[in-house]
């Protein structure tokens, strides 16, 4: 259903896939804000975790760019890289499914929509997957969610407190029910590591929506949000549509979702790291 | 007979129009009959029998899109004709004991035979008023949550449990996010994962997406023979990938939703066959077939220890997902 | 808080207290129902289970009535009908709490606010507990609380469900924070059977407010309500003076409750006893 | 301490009105000194003792209805401020997970100097804008709801919880009662019974009824000097008893709602004591001394099983209440 707003997105609103375009062209030293307009000196927001400096926009974020900002360096030892789509129902829209993989993993050098390792934050070791909303926008087929059960799996082997950073648009569509399947295969897999006494905390990015939000990225124990990010199960232009009436303004926004008591912590991505590690020292400590 | 063929040929589907021709004869048969003029007995049963072969005929080659059309077709039996004529001594239990009760599902205590089991399932209304009542069986998170609060009395107390699937989806409304649609749906998942009871889910109309997934990871899942399971509707898959929704068809044959296909991809285990012409056509046999249907699956379960139920249930959703590895 | 509201009823709204007496003098044979005004012929209300055979008003029960209406002949054992309530704070307002306790027994022929006991309903053994609002209102105090929770410590011992039936303004002021602890006791005795793995039915007649529905009366597997029974934690007038505004038709009736979620059944009094039988063989049953 | 002095006068209290003499004087000589005219450092501490003294002799001869005024008072310790000067790495944590976040009741993780625990509390405002954003300290469903989720959380990764209560009852809201005030104390009562971890339940302010005790079935349950734990407000009990709520403090008297009462029947198991003058006199000292009495208490406990926590708090509770049997 969320799927939907993915695509629909894609088309219109460009902003976070240009940003990245940009930011990775040698010699394009400036940035413009896509909420204030802002133009940023490249460093200036490499330096400032890609946060708007004037009105604290929070561009989103590669796999790799996470790791660098809430890893203790080299200490990120990712598993399952080989793990890679198929197209098993041979479906076709403007592109065959196989021909979109191919070209996905092409520019982003992803190998899916997710990547997922071991790692410690803050000396604290902790099994971490983090989500890349340009592959596919973010889109949780087999990969994903085989990707997500193989590392809650390891971690209940490991006694490994679970960090899953999610950005996605929802289900991916071309493979069909089992797409769906993956919600229930990852959140049974969270309720393994429940029942081994494990943590587990989501942190939900710009955008969490469909099947990913009505999975794995709301059952944390604790669930900390970027500011003003997308959180929702159904995407706003299908509400919209559905109720013949405007949304709310914040609608489905970090900041609605914690008055609505969904969010524990809406978190600045300056915070993040400190945040983090104050969790998992709780968790970890008697 | 007479009023029975009226009252099918007004809701009749665009590929069972070749079936009005003959229900037209059989009323003229049956109206000389009536009047007394001829005998027409072995006529009428001749008919009869033409009708059945020709539904039969009709049925047997549905294309997906079709059988999107009877999944959803406006006389199929509804979850609570479906407990009526399965289970005994059914309570509806109301209430999410949060916010309120959700008509668009479903939940009790009943005897399917012997035995005390819990049943939910997806409600859909037959009139407008009804359906907007609930909701055109589209839950909200109350829905789900209240669906977790009766299968936590079930596990309590040790019985089974079948779910009835039979919605477009769950509802996109603003309170439905609000309060938390998301959570509710992704909160049952990771708790019916760990269910120590047999669960058994019936797809019975149209499993729609996270909405139908939201009660529905049984230990086995059934399907009617015309019933869905999809990620997306076809319209929107279609109006998504193709640009224009009116490409449904197209996107329900890439999607592979129906029942054939969703056993050979292992996500349905078994299917249930309808009455000829659909369930629609026989409501209550249909029900007697899910009960078949349920029994058999279930006593096997019933022998299963928590733990191994659980892992059973595990193992299930595991597996699923096709991917490459080197 | 709601015993607030017990007072103030009493003073006001005097039905049910009249109906009762009414209906105890002999050769009083007829009753005017409170909410319709009907004129019923005595034996007509008492054959009707005391519901109006006109408007569906469901008249106040005693507990004797209770057991009567619901219970196999004669199975009925009462237990602890010794426990009384003691002046403990040596409380006074316009008449010492002693004399209060005094009067009411002699008034009602009970010891206290509550009768418990084992019994049959249609043939299955049940843990039963009756509120009887003719006593201080129904009010929670120490008796009431100690017979609760013998009652459920009696059903886990001998593997009996529970089923209690409210009918209470509150907690029993008179007894300071005694009553208000009676609500911890009750709750936690429910844990306990629930522990046991035991099952509870709460049924709530009108009234069932304040810390009796903020305790066991909210607490059961299965909560019944008859119909129109006023049911909620605050009383109405407290809340209008809060909130300064008037409440909505309904309110915190048996119907509302339901809508919201909190009821599962709301069930006529006729049909009461087949509900209860078939639950109890629910449970029972595999 | 010329501030301080009128910044307590503000706000004082109709028995404290003695100490005002005293503190004006105090003001004069301190003007004086400053004023570089005298050399006054030894009158000014005499006065300061004084001060003390009488603000000791004031505070140890208080009457129920005047405890009743301390413990609300405005400038009383809140439960944030507790947590910011008791604990170290506070995590707030939001949000019932169902309908909404509560800021009249905050919860969270954090250290009590090396152990890892979880905090909750009901929280007042300081200022009138924080006092409706806060509702003043009287919890929705969605607080205790919270609350219980954040119980969980400790029982789950075994950590002990501490509670500070400090409420004048349940907010008695039409959206409390339609989203199920009593049932969101009621389950509080029985899953607070049921918990495997150490409970400290810490009465700072008011203990208003059901309110306060839907986060108050602690293991051990403590109070300070003068905070009051009562059935219902004293305005309320008088309303109702003697039909007139001016009488407030004859039922403060009857009803025994302070420190020494509990403490004699059992329903507290130990007094803090507060600095000279009530706790608003000095905040920080206050949270010291619940500090020290919170560890304590919570060490024995942590060397307790499960079932012996359990047991501990369920015969705490079991046996609380006075009645005649023969
Ligand atoms: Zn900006
Ligand atoms: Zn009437």
């Amino acid at each position: 259903m969320s799927i939907h707003e993915w695509f629909k997105r894609k088309q219109k609103a460009k902003e976070p896939v240009q940003t990245r375009e940009r930011l990775d062209i040698p010699g394009n030293l400036w940035v413009k804000c896509y909420k204030c307009g802002q133009a940023i000196f490249s460093r200036d927001l490499e330096a400032n975790l890609k946060v708007c400096p004037k009105c604290q926009y929070h561009f989103r974020l590669t796999a790799g760019e996470r790791i660098r900002q809430l890893v203790d360096e080299g200490t990120f030892k990712e598993i399952d890289p080989k793990v890679r789509s198929r197209d098993f129902l041979e479906f076709k829209d403007s592109r065959p499914y196989a021909k979109r993989i191919e070209a996905s993993i092409l520019k982003s050098s992803l190998s899916d929509a997710i990547v997922t390792g071991t790692c410690q934050i803050a000396k604290q070791p902790a099994a971490l997957g983090i989500m890349d909303f340009s592959f596919m926008g973010g889109s949780m087929g087999s990969v994903v969610g085989e990707k997500i059960a193989r590392l809650i799996e390891l971690a209940c082997e490991k006694k490994l407190p679970v960090i899953i950073l999610s950005a996605s648009g929802g289900a991916r569509m071309q493979e069909g029910i089992m797409s769906l399947m993956q919600m229930a295969k990852t959140s049974a897999a969270l309720g393994k590591l429940r029942e081994t006494g494990l943590p587990y905390v989501s942190i939900c990015t710009d955008p969490t929506t469909g099947g990913t939000s009505a999975s794995y990225a709301m059952l944390g124990d604790i669930n900390i949000a970027e500011p003003n990010a997308l959180i929702g199960f159904a995407g706003p232009r299908v509400i919209e549509q559905t109720i013949r009436q405007k949304l709310p303004p914040g609608f489905q926004r970090s900041e609605y979702l914690l008055e609505h008591g969904m969010i524990d912590v809406v978190c600045h991505r300056k915070e993040l790291r400190l945040t983090l590690s104050r969790i998992l020292n709780w968790f970890n400590e008697r | 007979m007479k009023d029975k063929s009226k009252k099918l040929s007004g809701i009749m589907l665009d590929f069972e129009k070749p079936l009005q021709e003959l229900y037209d004869k059989l009323d003229n048969l049956t109206a000389v009959s009536d009047e007394g003029k001829l005998e027409m007995t072995e006529e009428i049963r001749l008919m009869e029998k033409r009708i059945e072969s020709a539904r039969r005929d009709i049925y047997s080659k549905l294309t997906p899109i079709q059988i999107v059309q009877v999944a959803r077709h406006m006389k199929r039996p509804t979850t609570l004709e479906h407990i009526d004529s399965i289970f005994t001594d059914f309570v509806e239990l109301h209430g999410d004991r949060n916010f309120a009760d959700d008509p668009a599902l479903v939940t009790g205590i009943a005897k399917l035979d012997s035995r005390s089991v819990v049943v939910m399932g997806h409600q859909k209304g037959r009139t407008t008023k009804e359906n907007i009542y609930r909701r055109f069986g589209m839950a909200n998170p109350e829905g789900y949550r209240k669906a977790l609060r009766v299968m936590r009395i079930a596990e309590r107390y040790n019985k089974p449990i079948i779910s009835f699937i039979d919605t477009s989806g769950a509802y996109p409304g603003i309170g439905a996010e609000e309060r938390g649609q998301a959570e509710a749906i992704a909160k049952n998942l990771r708790e019916m994962a760990e269910l120590t009871v047999p669960f058994i889910a019936v797809v019975t109309g149209e499993g729609g997406s996270g909405g139908a997934l939201g009660i529905g990871m049984g230990n086995r899942v059934l399907m009617l023979e015309f019933a869905i399971y999809s990620v997306i509707s076809p319209e929107g898959c279609a109006s998504i990938l193709f640009r224009d929704a009116k490409r449904a068809n197209e996107a329900a044959v890439a999607m592979k939703i129906t029942a054939p296909d969703l056993l050979e991809l292992g996500v349905v285990d078994e299917i249930i066959k309808e009455p000829i012409g659909g369930a629609h056509s026989d409501g209550k046999l249909t029900s007697h077939l899910i009960k078949a249907a349920i029994i058999k699956n279930l006593d096997p379960l019933l022998k299963l220890s928590h733990r191994e139920l659980i892992a059973d249930r595990y193992n299930k959703f595991r597996k699923m997902g096709v991917f490459l590895e080197d």
